[in-house]
């Protein structure tokens, strides 16, 4: 074989920690090396062509790049290998810059590990074999995971595109959050007026299955062609009959249950639509409150429903769908502001999160827009907003920042102005974070045409006195403490991962941060995609954002579920396992340690039993290749020839050095 | 009856001068109570407020000396009224572990502390040892209904990660105590609100200040008395009541009991074994007020020599 | 880091390509320093990690063996570190019965965003093995030295290469 | 009846339903008895069932997969027909399992310390005993001394599994302690390596302990001769020799039974049972893991706990 060898210096990164000359020159005492150069920049368009150049001057069957790591550059480096004609598979990398000048002081001992690495990469090329890709058909057919304003985004765009979608809602709504939003900023649009719309196309299209009240079971399959096992709830309503005309929710006896929408803001009936807006519009019934499943009697929505639709009898039921890609777009839940207990939040009923805040500004919430304190109805005239409840505090394991308080802080005490004319509103604040197009404006208009007062400081203690809440906190900037005697006291509920998030994430297979926020492949260059082919993230679950951030990251999400889709045909990773039947025994142990049930059991004409690998099927973990004691089956491009000659490459070094 | 929780006692220097009342309040309790208290020998400052201040390694060093002293009874857990002895206590004891700490503030020492020693607060093994049902099975002479407003004060409950006892923001420990022997303990705001207690010497009004504005919203919330665990806590609300009602312009007429006081009451020990008479604002209305309302004793009073 | 100035011993990485490599790779970028002795192999998934890799390292003079994958849930072939945990940890307890110090064998995990967390590992399985010095050699010298040979007969045979 | 004849009536009455029965037969010497195949009832006469029936049949079985097969087996042998069972090797169906409870088989590697083995004309074992007479005289031999130490400590005397038990089953006994196991596990870590190093060097790597093992199925395409993969170099280096012992031990990790085939074929006495012990003394307790004693198990390497209770991941 005829290795070329190149060595990078990518400007000043390696060369200044590591001696390249001596690294190529060292390089062609390896077997079959027969040439070896060092680059300024081996990636840039000259470097590359000086590699393509050399494999047809020098007819070079291999190429090692000792450069950056292959996570960076590997699929650069193929397509330029593949550009002169060799099989992209023919270059190995030796990761000289992260692995080694970035992270070694001493010149000398750089020097001699970038050695080894080069020593190893060419040891692995002398093993590897050309592989080609083979091509699979895609299911045409997209899964949105979560109908909030980015699924909702997500869900249109792809099928005004043609594709079909799949959107599943854990509640019998869709809408998320913002559907529970009075006003948005900074233009105090009617949040309804804004997503209502968006919600009956999605009802409305043709190419979208809107699947309520269900959730995500189990995910199997691979890019392409996964099958997603969702389990639909039973709700004891046959959403398919029923009209939403809300007859059942009138005779419903059961006024004791919790109201989710209303977040917890007075009662819900037993069977009840969330609110009026509803897609689907449907009724669902609260087992726990509901007369007939608790004490067995009642029955009144089943006798008043006129469409039939009732039926206590209903059961979970699971539904599996064929996708080719899956957009996660699981949203958000709000800190738990209890967890203050200097603020009282759960002993002092006057305060409340801001959703609950927004419920009540809300014409359609549950105080029908009439602002008035939960402990006694009247209409607060001091409102004190109190911000990063759950944010920006590493006490609470909390540190980041949850991106929109600001913002909506500045709207609501705007609206309370509105709703409240003789009212007058405080923000106690860190800092304000309004960095996008027309917000500072916003929070400036908040402070000087609404007279909102802002005080930059952290709230130390909220407490009772008669029937006011004191408010205590710092004035950092007037360097005193500052006393506010509240009617009301709003706290604005950092932003966290949604209930079930890491849950999620491990069935999509799909990585999560430390606070369950799903992780991105690459924070600048792959902030849709995951790490996982075909799995792409839409909205907060992959971190705080405002509306207007998860439309356009709904749409991003599209683009790239519409990009994969564009082809009836994917292309394989030919990077898979391969069975040697001459040397399988037929143990079958391989199939037994398959995650993804991608080999199986063949018999051949002479009727020996061996095992055999669907290429579509196989992910390229390799389990299979150390459960088989005869090394019969093994991973294409880590086969164990490979894996074993990079480590006797490497201690082969060794005791050569032992013995100087 | 019978000792059942036994602890090494480090009483510290408030309670063998200015809050002997609680010091009595504590020993007449622990004999009821079952509570073994075993008083450290030789004991010394713990080297809080006035030391720790500027010279951690000597602070350190003194409590370090005391906990030596719990190992050489032969014991591993010691108790204090003080919160400030406690959190001093366990703060050293924290430091000790780390090795460089250990050995400088060795070297100030006779004989090396190699850790081992834990230091609870009185309340938190009244709290966590006998608990409220069981207090609750002793009690002779319910509160009858006390309002009480049961104040921690800045130390008890922090910092959390040093007393790791109870909440941080809003403890309730005593007040399921008080409960127990029948009070009523109020939705109390200002339980770890500071008293000014460190503030008291170089700016006295800082302190009358502060504690002032406790007293106020204990008196809002309609409390007949104010209820601490801290002789700190206790001097400052109780015996500068003048000097609050100069600052604040209004003269508060609660009375400040230690809760071992009030506990001991309710175990139907007397006033004298328990130093009510030390207090400063007298108790007097709210002991009338509740003997109003206490039904006779079902049974005759407990026999000294019984305890 | 003590052992960023002690002569080099002989410690190989078998890491994850998913997690732990791209962790390696973040303590790069974040220029983490770490002790150099450290030399790694690129892996599918730690469900690809043949405990034999790791004897045979041994065998041939190998002073430390570090193996670090995905968190377990966090596999992102699902099953792969799972497996993986079984057979490392078998092959842990094993080391011992060869008379290998089983500090001289490591494997846990380290995801792609714990560019830290790798230097403090890195460092910490370092400064173990140089505690624990060299490996007892397996065979004499000779056997060295035909290597040596071997290595010396393969020679560039093209013409002079470009260095 | 005797325990022989009740074996061989039974072997007759089953014979016709099957391809052939594995048994064994008198062998070079008085001493020494050899597998061999029945396959018709006149091959019957050959057969001897006695303290001296070492040989582990079932490493057979699995050349023998298309076969409807008879197999006898000792409580040790049995333990490997399930474990093939379980790893779906052998089929339930083509085998008939002849189970004979069993108090123990002689070592003739222990007794060849005492006597020369070829000289030996008569050979009985008694209840505490193992007669022996030669041209010279006769010697009388307790039990413990001559019995093989798998024996000693045998937990199984009855066959685990089996279509006809021969004879009444045995009171199983207390296993004793081995004086080699508690040698080896109080030898300190730093002489263990020269200790292997040094039992390995001996090796000729005759693959006796791989061909003899019941587990070892790969046999012709065994990593150990495989040039594809490259695992061994031929050169006869300790490092090639002890490395074979490694693969070998760690796919027998969590399958090994402990029948000590391996030690008993090795023709140099290297202690390969040891390590093996040692092996399963770790799945055993990581996994609670006994192999070959339940057919429906898993092998423990073959599967996985979401938390494994017993491994103790490291802190950092």
């Amino acid at each position: 074989m005829r290795i070329g060898v190149f060595v990078c210096h990518c400007g000043s990164n390696i060369a200044a920690k590591v001696d390249v000359a001596e690294v190529a020159k060292a390089a062609l005492n390896f077997p079959d090396v027969v040439f070896a150069t060092h680059e300024v920049y081996t990636c840039s368009e000259p470097g590359q062509r000086g590699i393509q150049q050399a494999i047809t001057e020098q007819d070079l069957d291999g190429v090692v790049v000792a450069s950056c790591s292959p996570r960076m550059h590997e699929n650069t480096f193929r397509k330029t290998v593949a550009r002169a004609g060799l099989n992209p598979y023919m270059m190995e990398m030796a990761n000289i810059r992260e692995h080694v000048s970035w992270i070694g002081q001493d010149i000398e001992k750089n020097t001699r590990k970038a050695i080894d690495l080069v020593r190893i990469a060419a040891a692995k090329l002398v093993r590897d074999q050309p592989l080609l890709r083979k091509s699979f058909a895609v299911t045409r057919r997209v899964m949105v995971i979560g109908g909030g304003v980015a699924g909702i985004q997500a869900a249109l765009d792809c099928a005004d595109a043609g594709l079909e979608v799949i959107l599943v809602e854990r509640e019998s709504t869709i809408g998320g959050v913002m559907a529970k939003l009075d006003k948005t900023f900074p233009t105090i649009d009617c949040s309804t007026c804004v997503l209502g719309p968006k919600m009956v196309e999605v009802a409305q299209h043709p190419q979208i299955t809107l699947v309520p009240y269900a959730e995500v079971e189990s995910v199997s399959g691979y890019v392409g062609n996964f099958k997603v096992e969702v389990k639909r709830k039973a709700s004891y309503v046959d959403f398919s009959k029923c009209t939403g005309c809300g007859l059942c929710v009138e005779k419903c006896p059961s006024r004791k249950s919790p109201d989710k929408f209303n977040e917890q803001l007075g009662y819900a009936r037993a069977i009840n639509i969330p609110f009026p807006q509803a897609i689907p519009k449907v009724a669902v019934i609260n087992r726990d409150t509901c007369i007939h499943f608790t004490k067995g009697k009642c029955g009144n929505c089943e006798k008043v429903c006129p469409a039939g639709a009732v039926d206590y009898a209903m059961v979970d039921r699971m539904e599996t769908f064929e996708v080719g890609a899956v957009v996660a777009a699981t949203g958000y839940s709000l800190f738990d502001i209890t967890q203050y207990e200097e603020y009282g939040a759960g002993r002092y009923p006057d305060v409340i999160t801001s959703l609950q805040y927004e419920r009540m500004l809300n014409a359609s919430g549950p105080t029908q827009g009439h602002v008035g304190r939960p402990s006694d109805g009247r209409e607060p005239k001091t409102v004190v907003f109190v911000s990063c409840v759950g944010s920006r505090d590493v006490a609470k394991d909390r540190p980041y920042c949850s991106n929109f308080c600001c913002m909506y802080l500045a709207k609501q005490s705007i609206l309370t102005k509105d709703h409240i004319p003789d009212s007058k509103s405080y923000v106690f604040y860190i800092d304000i974070r309004a960095p996008k197009k027309g917000y500072e404006e916003f929070v400036r208009r908040a402070q000087e045409e609404y007279g909102v007062s802002y005080i930059r400081g952290r709230v130390a203690k909220v407490y009772p006195k008669g029937d006011k809440l004191v408010v205590r906190a710092a004035d950092t900037l007037m360097g005193t403490q500052v006393e506010v005697e509240a009617d009301l006291v709003v706290l604005a509920a950092g932003v966290q991962a949604a209930t079930g998030a890491p849950k999620l994430a491990e069935k999509l297979r799909i990585s999560y941060d430390h606070y369950g926020f799903f992780m991105e492949s690459h924070p600048k260059l792959r902030p849709i995609e995951t790490n996982t082919a075909g799995v792409f993230l839409a909205g907060v679950c992959q971190g705080p954002k405002d509306i207007p951030e998860s439309v356009a990251q709904g749409s991003a999400a599209a683009a790239k579920a519409l990009v994969l889709l564009s082809k009836d045909k994917l292309e394989t990773d030919p990077q898979v396992s391969w069975v040697n039947q001459k040397r399988c025994v037929g143990c079958m142990k391989c199939v037994q340690v398959c995650p993804f049930q991608a080999i199986q059991e063949v018999t051949l004409k002479n009727g020996e039993k061996k095992a055999e690998v669907i290429e579509t099927v196989c992910q390229g973990c390799g389990i299979c290749g150390v459960a088989c004691p005869q090394s019969a089956i093994g991973l294409e491009h880590s086969k164990d020839e490979q894996i074993l000659a990079e480590v006797e490459a490497l201690c082969r070094s060794w005791t050569v050095a032992s013995c100087e | 009856m019978s000792p059942q929780v036994s602890y090494a006692y480090y009483p510290g220097c408030s309670l063998h001068a200015s809050s002997a009342d609680y010091d009595a309040s504590v020993v007449a309790v622990s004999r009821v109570l079952g509570i073994e208290l075993a008083e450290v020998p030789d004991w010394t400052c713990c080297g809080s407020t006035p030391a720790h201040n500027i010279d951690s390694r000597l602070s350190a060093a003194l409590c370090a000396r005391n906990l030596v002293q719990v190992r050489k009874m032969g014991r591993d857990q010691v108790t204090s009224p003080c919160p400030s002895c406690v959190a001093n206590l366990r703060t050293a004891d924290m430091k000790m572990a780390h090795k460089d700490f250990a050995e400088s503030t060795n070297r100030l020492l006779d004989e090396p502390y190699s850790g081992g020693v834990t230091a609870k607060s009185f309340l938190q093994i009244v709290y966590e040892d006998i608990g409220p049902q069981a207090l609750k099975e002793l009690v002779r002479k319910p509160l009858a209904g006390l309002k009480v407003a049961a104040y921690y004060g800045c130390l008890t409950t922090r910092p959390t990660h040093v007393m790791a006892f109870d909440s941080e923001e809003n403890p309730v420990s005593m007040d399921k105590l008080l409960e127990a022997c029948g009070a009523k303990p109020l939705e109390f705001s200002f339980k770890t609100e500071c008293c000014g207690a460190s503030m008291a010497v170089p700016k006295k009004e800082a302190a009358t200040t502060l504690s002032g504005k406790i007293l106020e919203l204990a008196e809002l919330i309609g409390a007949e008395a104010v209820v601490v665990a801290c002789p700190l806590c206790q001097m400052n609300l109780d015996l500068r009541r003048g000097q609050i009602a100069a600052a604040t312009g209004q003269y508060s007429p609660l009375p400040v009991f230690y809760f071992t006081q009030l506990i001991g009451l309710a175990l139907g020990l007397s006033k004298e074994e328990l130093g009510i008479a030390k207090l400063c604002v007298s108790p007097a209305k709210a002991l009338e007020k509740m003997a109003a309302k206490t039904p006779p004793p079902e049974q005759p009073e407990r026999p000294a020599k019984e305890i | 880091m003590p052992v960023l100035d002690g002569s080099e011993l002989r410690i190989i990485g078998f890491l994850c390509n998913w997690c732990s490599y791209g962790g390696a790779d973040t303590a790069g970028v974040g220029r983490f320093v770490q002790p150099t002795d450290l030399r790694i192999i690129r892996m599918p998934c730690t469900g690809r990690m043949d405990p034999l890799f790791a004897l045979k390292a041994f065998l041939n003079g190998a002073d430390g063996v570090l193996v670090s994958g995905c968190h377990p849930n966090d596999c992102h072939y699902a099953e792969g570190n799972f497996y993986a945990r079984r057979r490392l940890e078998v092959l842990e307890r094993f080391l011992p019965v060869l008379g290998i110090d089983a500090r001289r064998f490591h494997y846990g995990w380290v995801s792609a965003s714990e560019g830290a967390k790798w230097q403090q590992v890195v460092t910490h399985f370092t400064e173990i093995i140089h505690e624990l010095g060299p490996i007892a050699k397996l065979d004499p010298e000779l056997a060295v030295c035909a290597i040596k040979a071997m290595d010396g007969a393969v020679q560039p045979t093209a013409a002079a290469p470009a260095v | 009846m005797s325990q022989l004849e009740i074996l061989k009536e039974a072997v007759a009455k089953a014979l016709p339903d099957l391809d052939l029965v594995l048994g064994w037969r008198q062998g070079i010497n008085i001493l020494r008895t050899a597998p061999f195949i029945i396959r018709s009832a006149k091959d019957l006469d050959n057969l001897v069932w006695n303290r001296l029936c070492v040989n582990n049949l079932s490493s057979q079985l699995m050349h023998l997969r298309d076969k409807r097969v008879g197999i006898l087996v000792k409580g040790c042998d049995s333990r490997s027909v399930v474990q093939l069972l379980q790893e779906k090797l052998i089929s339930r169906e083509s085998v008939k399992v002849f189970g004979l409870p069993c108090t123990g088989v002689v070592d003739l590697k222990k007794l060849s310390r005492s006597v020369d083995l070829d000289r030996v004309e008569a050979a009985v074992v008694t209840e505490r005993t193992l007669e022996l007479s030669a041209d010279q005289g006769s010697l009388s031999l307790p039990l413990p001394e001559v019995l093989a130490d798998k024996c000693l400590v045998c937990k199984y005397p009855n066959p685990v599994i089996h279509d006809a038990l021969i004879g009444e089953p045995v009171e199983p006994w207390a296993p004793a302690e081995l004086p080699a196991q508690a040698a080896f596990a109080a030898m300190p870590l730093a002489e263990r390596f020269a200790y292997w190093r040094e039992q390995m060097d001996r090796c000729i790597r005759c693959y006796a302990c791989r061909n003899s093992c019941p587990m070892c199925f790969c046999k012709d395409v065994c990593l150990g001769d495989s040039r594809d993969p490259h695992w061994q170099s031929q050169e006869t280096s300790v490092r090639e020799k002890w490395m074979f012992q490694l693969i070998h031990a760690m796919h027998l990790a969590g399958r090994c039974t402990g029948c000590g085939e391996c030690e008993r074929a090795c023709p140099v006495g290297i202690p390969l049972l040891t390590m093996k012990r040692e092996l399963n003394a770790i799945t055993q307790d990581l996994f609670g893991y006994e192999a070959g004693v339940d057919p429906a198990a898993t092998p423990p390497l073959m599967t996985f706990a979401v938390v494994e209770e017993k491994i103790k991941e490291s802190e950092w």
